[in-house]
């Protein structure tokens, strides 16, 4: 029973996590029409800023504000330089150029910040809560953790529903060019999208970084399985991000301690597919388009 | 190999408007055999000879690389018939592969002979090509890509759970097959060269990728292709001319698929192993970015985009170690300047190479005309 | 801010504009006054919708200037044209198809004047064109091509301009709405600062509801007079103008 | 064949000639090797390579080997198995090494181990504990170095079954061959005490699942099989659980100052040293960065200080520059005038005999290729560790354990080796 | 709703009332959510002449040429064709069975060439399989040449056969828009539906669609949805006029042009002069 519930809970903090990679993706699909698949690395980055600025200030949180806010800066400036000259139209072309920053920025990551392991500290005790004689695997640093998602999250929700910034920033994303017959600058919403994305995605480096190791490639298995939770919630839907991503947390934890870690990828692979065919475009999209 | 699958002006067809294509495309037309497969096989032929003097003038390393070059062109050549004719994105192909060099892992030491191994490595691929896409058809975009990232991620899982059968982690040799006596006898005599393992290997992959190659580039040119290309442009018009849109993508899944096999296979030879470490999500990343990087949709792009896989990172390091960098720094800095060239290409050069060329060839003979971009539209 | 009654709103000056190697404007003089409506005429492929999205500044423009009063909005970006008081219906496909129709008009009623009162000029819209109050909540995309057609004109009023681009604003409507929508262009321009730049296909019901016309023939205009005079001349109907 | 050409007849065979020298002239000799530099298993393992230059680069400045200088090169396979068959094919058909020394890796040096037996490449010291490179019949040219995983587990299993008769172990394995080669060790010796196996696949970094399965099984004693990270990683996640069982980890994973240093820095954590590590058991193969009171350690800061790269002097780095004596020692002893089947010859022919900072002597004979045959027991207490047992040796299958009468050798002046057979 | 009395005289001679019926729409209703945007409605295509469907923007009329292509399923109702009922139909076995549809937009492919593009419409009369395709066989040759020829026949019936080796996107509307027509032609229909043809077009093409709907009305059955008026009356043998998704009106021409009710929901005063 305590393995269940320990179980349980290890899975819902690692499906915080997915969920808050998740809700970048998002994020940043939901306002530019792009899948990034740079998110991973340019998070990397940002935290080992974070690590630089813990390790000589001594406070998490500084850290965390230097992250993103380093964040902010990047999005911005790799929407500025480098995405925006992609052509419009061109889906596949914005791939390769995310894929390509991807790879970039994680060789420049190992250059400046070495290959090696890093530890980065965490915010908050790292011991489980006891109760009564049992220790369960749910600690402080979690609690931040899930904290932080919950936040983000309702704040997206908030920023794409109730304000008219997020209303230009999906205008501008699905329709450019009648965005800004609108008088909506649109370059600047991509630039604004890209900024609160990577802000995001920084949080979510600190937050899988903290309490445990980080090297260039840390991110890796976030990334395929933040992008998988993305994809199941449906990539539009903030609130499908963090269902998907507690659901991969979950379902990956059980099958590692029940089934065996080597099935944990194909495990991904079945829900996914799982729900793909009954939902091609995600759990919580809305109705398929009219097409004729 | 210079197929271009783009639609190319048919023999007897009525001229094109614009001014006139000057003396030699006039020529050039006017010696083109009239049948495709005639027209296919002597390209195939001009290939071929290219390989030959190729591999014969460069050195046993030269032709290693050119070895590696053969399986990234096959399953490059699959892949940009999947994304540039039908329009489908995979982030799976490299897991596709894997079914191939698994094959190969499992036949040859059966022994198996080669070429019946790769009929065989295709065969079973593309039956994973059928599964897969028959699951992807429904998807598009950034959901088929995470459908197929996530089966580049899960398969390889397959190898370290059935450890007994496939190797596990440190996977299945593949035994390295030998060139026949009448093979390198051929070579000496037509070149006075012996033939290294490397080179055989070489010749072996340059064989099955001009075969694919040409197989792809007749597909490419019959209604097959056409209507891969109106899948691609417009489903519902697609739809209403009779084409079955989950059947058409599936076809073309399993098409490119079998080359990944096949590709697969031939990796299992020139690498002598099978192994999951061998079939990371990086290769399909590799597969995608060297369609890309030659000119999507076409085949030729293809093999300069494995050029530039094979080629770069190596030069790149080169190059560090020689201006002064220590082997780590060097061997870091050839990702960084690969997902660089990525870039760059994709912001100065968005056709990939060939789209380039082309452009420029198409604004220097005929008039030049805006890239097809649709009109505003009316709903 | 009220300019006077007698300024130009828009300008439009040797406009030469194109695509590649193809030049669809050539040399164009056009101005829209307040309080007027001018019908730009001409066969398929003369160059009307182009014109109008040089005004706009979705096409640059090769040559030429475009003044709003007297602002000079050459090479002016689309978004602050827009704020400068140019609304642009495009020719098709102007709705953001995944915003709800509610959405799409928010977005038009954010721009320039309405700040403040988007929701009255949301109102307006329901009411000028009831069959969008009932699909409000609704994504565009399960809109008909008619129903998008009023969303797009809708949303433009919303914005509250001075001068309106409307790229054949009939296209897809029924033969009713299609009166009422000249109408109630008639009722909004009439005696107010609104100019008004028509583009249509049907010469005959453009002219008889404009003030002006402007005739474009690839690219260069052929005729400038009063809608009228237009419609009288029988020589430039039949040689230009299909009636 | 019958020479269809004229083609003359040479032996289309083997394709090495016994006395191939490629690779050496007067004054150089030029050695390959590949190393995962970038990507997942770059942290650590990247910084071998280092260590290896560094004293080549010592051996050089101190006249070289036989008067020929030693030039090391290494490329980046990425821990890619088609990669580092590229490289390697890089290394011997363009740069023309003599010899290929301490490739890194199971399925990446399985991926070349063919190719460099066929085209006749001395393959000298395999840096992984697998079995695969003890094949003389089939793999002429290849050497292993490490102690194998069963050797290792053998031993560290066959002190627990003696220390802990009560225990109830569970194991921690990496899902490869370091797991299996492992187990098939410890079961010889713990069979029946085993009360729960997990394993994890390196890269996703979330145990908390097997952390409680162990804990869930009341395994009061665990044997790890794992890489450093997770070693850290097992620490944090126990410390989460309140799960607090005796820890064993191999070689491999128990690298003291590497996993102190990744856990002392949660300092809001409440983690402030790395006592969580202390009393945990391990085994030693050579001497540790972090005991400067060892000769050979204080050797190799002295060699490091000298010609390493700046960062700090680590295990991984002791691990290359003792991979970097051995090779020379193998070359001294294949006499003034080295051929490739020369140094195979002597590595053969007098493997038993060389000595160095290795704890345990080699196994290598004509027709056994494994390398180390043992390693010592150790706690570690506070900053450094303490023996638990002699050095043992023993081998793969049955073969008894023994303790390691030859005790410890002595620093050659400037830490560089003399002839063995001299 | 109760049809108004309709004079069943047939228009122009042709046999727009034969007896007889090519597809039939039987009491088809559709909602989507809380809406219905189609009620009951029926419809009897005869095999030749003109059908028009007109009424007011949202009435229905795209949706019922969903229904008829499967791209959208009616909750009740039923379709005939050549009086077997259709089940479960799907858009591609439209083609098959020998019915075209225009998109109410352009719907060309834009990376085909426009003689490819229509190639694509005449897949229907292919013979080489995958295979002979694989291998370039003497027979796909042989099919690709039939194929182009059908595509260029159909292309100069519309006037359009130079413009055959080009990209569609750099052509005029009007040019796409036969060539779109010439796509659903060459496949030799029985049955065209036609979603707002003219919408775009400007008078003198007007024109000439209207005479070629007429030419086409004698070998085939037409069934077009349009607003322009002028071409409506004067190509359609009989007219349903749609309204909230409700039959609201159906007969001849000039009946459906006093009918008070048509007036008021569509057509409005000003036009019915
Ligand atoms: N995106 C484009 N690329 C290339 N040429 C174009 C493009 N858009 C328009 N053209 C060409 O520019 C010329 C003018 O086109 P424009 O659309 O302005 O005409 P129009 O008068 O609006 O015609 P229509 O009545 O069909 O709407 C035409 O020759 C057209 O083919
Ligand atoms: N997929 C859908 N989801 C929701 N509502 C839809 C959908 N498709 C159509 N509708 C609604 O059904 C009604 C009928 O639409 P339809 O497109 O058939 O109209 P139409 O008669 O073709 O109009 P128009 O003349 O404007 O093209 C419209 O009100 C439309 O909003
Ligand atoms: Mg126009
Ligand atoms: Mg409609």
């Amino acid at each position: 029973m305590l393995q269940f519930v320990n179980t349980l809970l290890t899975g819902l903090g690692q499906g915080a996590v997915y969920a808050a990679f998740a809700l970048a993706l998002v994020l940043i699909w939901r306002s530019t029409r792009v899948v990034n698949f740079a998110q991973g690395a340019m998070a990397a980055f940002t935290t080992y800023l974070a690590l630089l600025v813990v390790e000589s200030t001594g406070s998490w949180w500084v850290g965390l504000l230097v992250a993103l806010a380093s964040g902010l800066v990047l999005g911005a400036g790799v929407e500025r330089v480098v995405v925006r000259r992609v052509g419009p139209h061109n889906e596949l072309g914005a791939v390769i150029v995310t894929l390509g920053l991807f790879v970039a920025l994680q060789a420049l990551a190992s250059i400046l910040f070495s290959a090696q392991f890093r530890s980065f500290p965490a915010p908050a005790g790292l011991e489980g809560f006891p109760i009564g004689d049992v220790t369960i695997a749910l600690t402080p640093s979690m609690l931040i953790t899930i904290g932080a998602v919950a936040v983000v999250l309702l704040g997206l929700v908030a920023l794409f529903r109730f304000t008219d910034v997020g209303l230009r920033m999906r205008a501008s994303a699905f329709d450019g060019e009648v965005a800004r017959l609108l008088g909506v600058p649109v370059g600047r919403m991509l630039t604004l999208g890209w900024a609160l994305a990577a802000l995001v995605g920084s949080l979510a480096g600190v937050l899988i970084a903290s309490g445990s190791l980080v090297w260039p490639a840390y991110m890796d298995t976030v990334i395929v399985n933040g992008f998988v939770a993305a994809v199941l919630g449906g990539l539009d839907s903030p609130g499908g991000a963090v269902v998907g991503g507690l659901a991969m947390g979950v379902i990956l934890a059980l099958v590692t301690g029940y089934v065996g870690a080597d099935l944990v990828p194909l495990a991904a692979l079945a829900v996914l597919v799982a729900v793909l065919l009954v939902r091609p475009q995600g759990l919580f999209a809305r109705t398929a388009a009219r097409r004729v | 190999m210079a197929t271009p699958v783009r639609p190319t002006e048919k023999a007897g067809s009525a001229p094109r408007s614009g001014r006139e294509p000057g003396r030699w495309a006039a020529l050039a037309a006017r010696l083109r055999p009239r049948a495709t497969f005639a027209r296919h096989a002597l390209l195939a032929l001009v290939a071929l000879v290219v390989v030959v003097l190729l591999l014969e003038l460069t050195g046993p390393f030269r032709n290693s690389q050119f070895a590696t070059m053969s399986y990234y062109a096959i399953a490059a050549a699959g892949l940009t018939v999947l994304t540039g004719l039908n329009g489908q994105i995979s982030l799976g192909h490299g897991a596709l592969m894997a079914v191939g060099a698994y094959t190969a892992g499992l036949l040859l030491p059966a022994g198996i002979p080669l070429l019946v191994m790769l009929v065989i490595a295709a065969g079973i691929t593309a039956v994973v090509g059928v599964i897969v896409g028959a699951a992807a058809s429904r998807l598009k975009g950034p959901y088929l890509a995470g459908a197929t990232l996530a089966f580049a991620v899960a398969l390889p899982g397959l190898a370290i759970h059935f450890d007994e059968a496939l190797g596990g982690e440190q996977g299945l040799a593949v035994p390295s097959p030998r060139a026949p006596g009448w093979f390198a006898d051929a070579v000496y005599f037509l070149s006075a060269n012996e033939t290294s393992s490397a080179k055989f290997l070489a010749y072996v992959g340059w064989t099955v990728a001009i075969v694919a190659f040409l197989l792809l580039a007749n597909l490419a040119a019959s209604r097959i292709g056409r209507i891969w290309r109106a899948v691609r442009d417009d489903e519902v018009a697609a739809e209403l001319a009779g084409i079955r849109l989950s059947r058409v993508r599936v076809l073309a899944f399993t098409v490119s698929a079998a080359c990944a096999g096949l590709a697969g296979g031939v990796l299992g030879v020139v690498v002598r192993l099978a192994a999951p470490t061998g079939f990371t999500i990086v290769l399909s990343i590799s597969l995608l970015t060297a369609v890309v990087l030659g000119g999507l949709g076409s085949l030729f792009g293809a093999v300069l985009g494995s050029a530039l896989l094979v080629f770069l990172p190596p030069a790149v390091t080169n190059l560090g170690a020689s201006a002064g960098l220590t082997d780590v720094q060097s061997a870091q800095l050839a990702p960084f300047v690969y997902g660089a060239v990525l870039i760059l290409v994709i912001l100065l050069a968005p056709g990939g190479v060939v789209g380039t060329v082309r452009a420029r060839w198409h604004a220097r003979t005929t008039a030049p005309a805006e890239a097809p971009e649709e009109r505003t539209g009316r709903s | 801010m009220s300019a006077p009654a007698t300024t130009t709103a828009l300008r439009v000056t040797g406009l030469t504009a194109g695509y590649g190697p193809v030049t669809a404007l050539d040399g164009v003089d056009v101005h829209a006054e307040p309080g007027r409506i001018t019908a730009v005429l001409g066969a398929n492929g003369a160059g009307k919708t182009t014109l109008l999205r040089t005004v706009s500044g979705l096409v640059p423009a090769r040559a030429g200037s475009v003044h709003a009063g007297d602002v000079d909005l050459t090479g002016a970006a689309p978004e602050k044209i827009a704020r400068a008081g140019i609304a642009h219906v495009p020719e098709g496909r102007g709705v953001i198809t995944e915003l709800t129709v509610e959405e799409n008009l928010r977005l038009g009623a954010l721009l320039g004047k309405a700040r403040g009162r988007t929701d009255t000029a949301i109102d307006d819209v329901y009411e000028m064109f009831p069959p969008l109050a009932e699909r409000r909540r609704r994504d565009a995309h399960t809109l008909s091509g008619g129903e998008r057609q009023m969303l797009v004109i809708g949303r433009a009023l919303a914005c509250g301009p001075d001068v309106l681009l409307l790229d054949e604003p009939s296209l897809g409507l029924a033969p009713r709405v299609v009166a009422q929508i000249f109408e109630l262009l008639r009722e909004r321009v009439e005696g107010s600062r609104l100019a008004v730049l028509l583009v249509e296909q049907n010469a005959r019901s453009a002219l008889s509801v404009a003030d002006e016309g402007v005739v474009l023939n690839v690219g260069r205009v052929v005729a400038s007079a009063p809608a009228a005079e237009l419609a009288a001349d029988d020589a430039l109907r039949h040689a230009y103008l299909g009636f | 064949g019958c020479g269809a050409g004229g083609r003359p007849d040479s032996g289309s065979g083997g394709g090495q000639s016994e006395g191939s020298t490629v690779g050496i002239t007067a004054d150089s000799i030029k050695v390959g090797s590949h190393f995962p530099l970038t990507g997942v298993a770059a942290p650590g393992y990247s910084e071998i390579p280092t260590g290896t230059k560094a004293y080549f680069d010592w051996v050089n400045a101190n006249g070289g080997v036989n008067g020929r200088k030693i030039d090391y090169v290494f490329r980046d396979d990425a821990y890619n198995p088609t990669q580092t068959s590229q490289v390697v094919n890089e290394l011997v058909l363009q740069d023309q090494v003599f010899a290929i020394l301490g490739g890194l890796g199971t399925p990446t040096h399985g991926a070349v181990v063919d190719f460099l037996n066929t085209e006749g490449v001395p393959d000298l010291f395999v840096s992984s504990g697998s079995l695969l490179w003890d094949q003389p019949q089939k793999h002429p040219m290849t050497f292993g170095w490490q102690p194998d995983y069963e050797v290792e587990a053998k031993i560290l299993a066959d002190h627990v079954a003696k220390t802990f008769p009560q225990a109830r172990v569970g194991l921690f394995l990496q899902n490869d061959d370091v797991g299996t080669d492992a187990e098939r060790g410890i079961r010889r010796y713990l069979d029946k005490q085993i009360v729960s196996v997990q394993r994890y696949t390196p890269g996703n970094t979330d145990i908390g699942p097997q952390m409680s399965a162990l804990q869930a099984a009341n395994a009061d004693l665990v044997i790890g099989f794992n890489v450093p990270s997770y070693t850290a990683l097992t620490q944090l996640q126990g410390l989460k659980l309140n799960y607090k069982p005796q820890w064993v980890y191999s070689n491999i994973g128990a690298d003291p100052v590497l996993v102190g240093s990744l856990l002392g820095r949660f300092s809001q954590g409440q983690i402030t040293d790395s006592s969580l590590l202390n009393g945990i058991i391990t085994d030693e193969y050579l001497p540790r960065a972090d005991n400067p009171a060892d000769p050979w350690t204080a050797q190799f800061d002295a060699i490091w200080k000298a010609h390493g790269d700046g960062g700090p002097l680590t295990n991984f780095r002791i691990f290359g520059m003792s991979q970097g004596y051995a090779f020379v020692q193998a070359l001294l002893a294949a006499g003034p005038n080295p051929t490739r089947q020369g140094l195979v010859d002597a590595v053969e022919k007098g493997g038993t005999q060389f000595q160095g900072p290795w704890a345990a002597p080699y196994r290598f004979t004509a027709d056994k290729h494994s390398g180390m045959s043992g390693v010592k027991v150790v706690q570690v207490t506070g900053q450094t560790t303490k023996a638990l047992t002699p050095v043992r040796t023993t081998s793969n299958g049955d073969a008894p354990i023994q303790d390691e009468t030859g005790g410890e050798t002595p620093v050659p002046p400037n830490g560089i080796p003399t002839n063995p057979g001299a | 709703m109760t049809a108004p009395p309709a004079d069943p005289a047939p228009a122009s001679g042709s046999p727009a009332t034969g007896g007889d019926v090519l597809f039939a729409v039987d009491e088809v209703s559709v909602r989507f959510g809380g809406l219905v945007a189609l009620d009951q409605v029926s419809l009897a295509v005869p095999p030749r002449g003109v059908h028009g469907v007109i009424g007011p923007n949202g009435a229905g009329k795209t949706t019922l040429f969903n229904v008829c292509c499967g791209f959208v399923r009616p909750d009740s109702g039923n379709l005939r064709w050549h009086g077997t009922p259709l089940r479960r139909l799907h858009p591609h076995q439209l083609a098959g069975m020998g019915i075209a549809r225009t998109l109410q937009g352009v719907g060309l492919f834009r990376g085909l060439t426009v003689a490819e593009n229509v190639m694509v419409g005449a897949d229907r009369h292919r013979r080489a399989g995958f295979l002979s395709g694989l291998l370039a066989l003497r027979r796909s040759d042989r099919d690709e040449r039939a194929l182009r020829e059908r595509a260029l026949a159909a292309l100069d019936e519309l006037g359009a056969a130079h413009h055959a080796d080009q990209l569609p996107g750099s052509l005029p509307y009007p040019v796409q828009k036969r060539v779109a027509l010439a796509r659903a032609l060459v496949a030799e229909p029985e049955m065209l539906l036609l979603d707002e043809p003219a919408s775009g077009l400007g008078g003198d093409e007007m024109d000439e669609l209207g005479a070629l709907l007429r030419g086409l009305a004698d070998r085939m059955a037409v069934v077009l949805v349009e607003h322009h008026m002028d071409l409506v009356m004067s190509v359609c043998d009989r007219i349903t006029v749609l309204d909230f998704g409700k039959v609201v009106a159906e007969g001849p021409p000039d009946a459906v042009r006093d009918d008070p009710a048509v007036v008021a929901a569509y057509l409005g005063e000003e036009a019915h002069r």
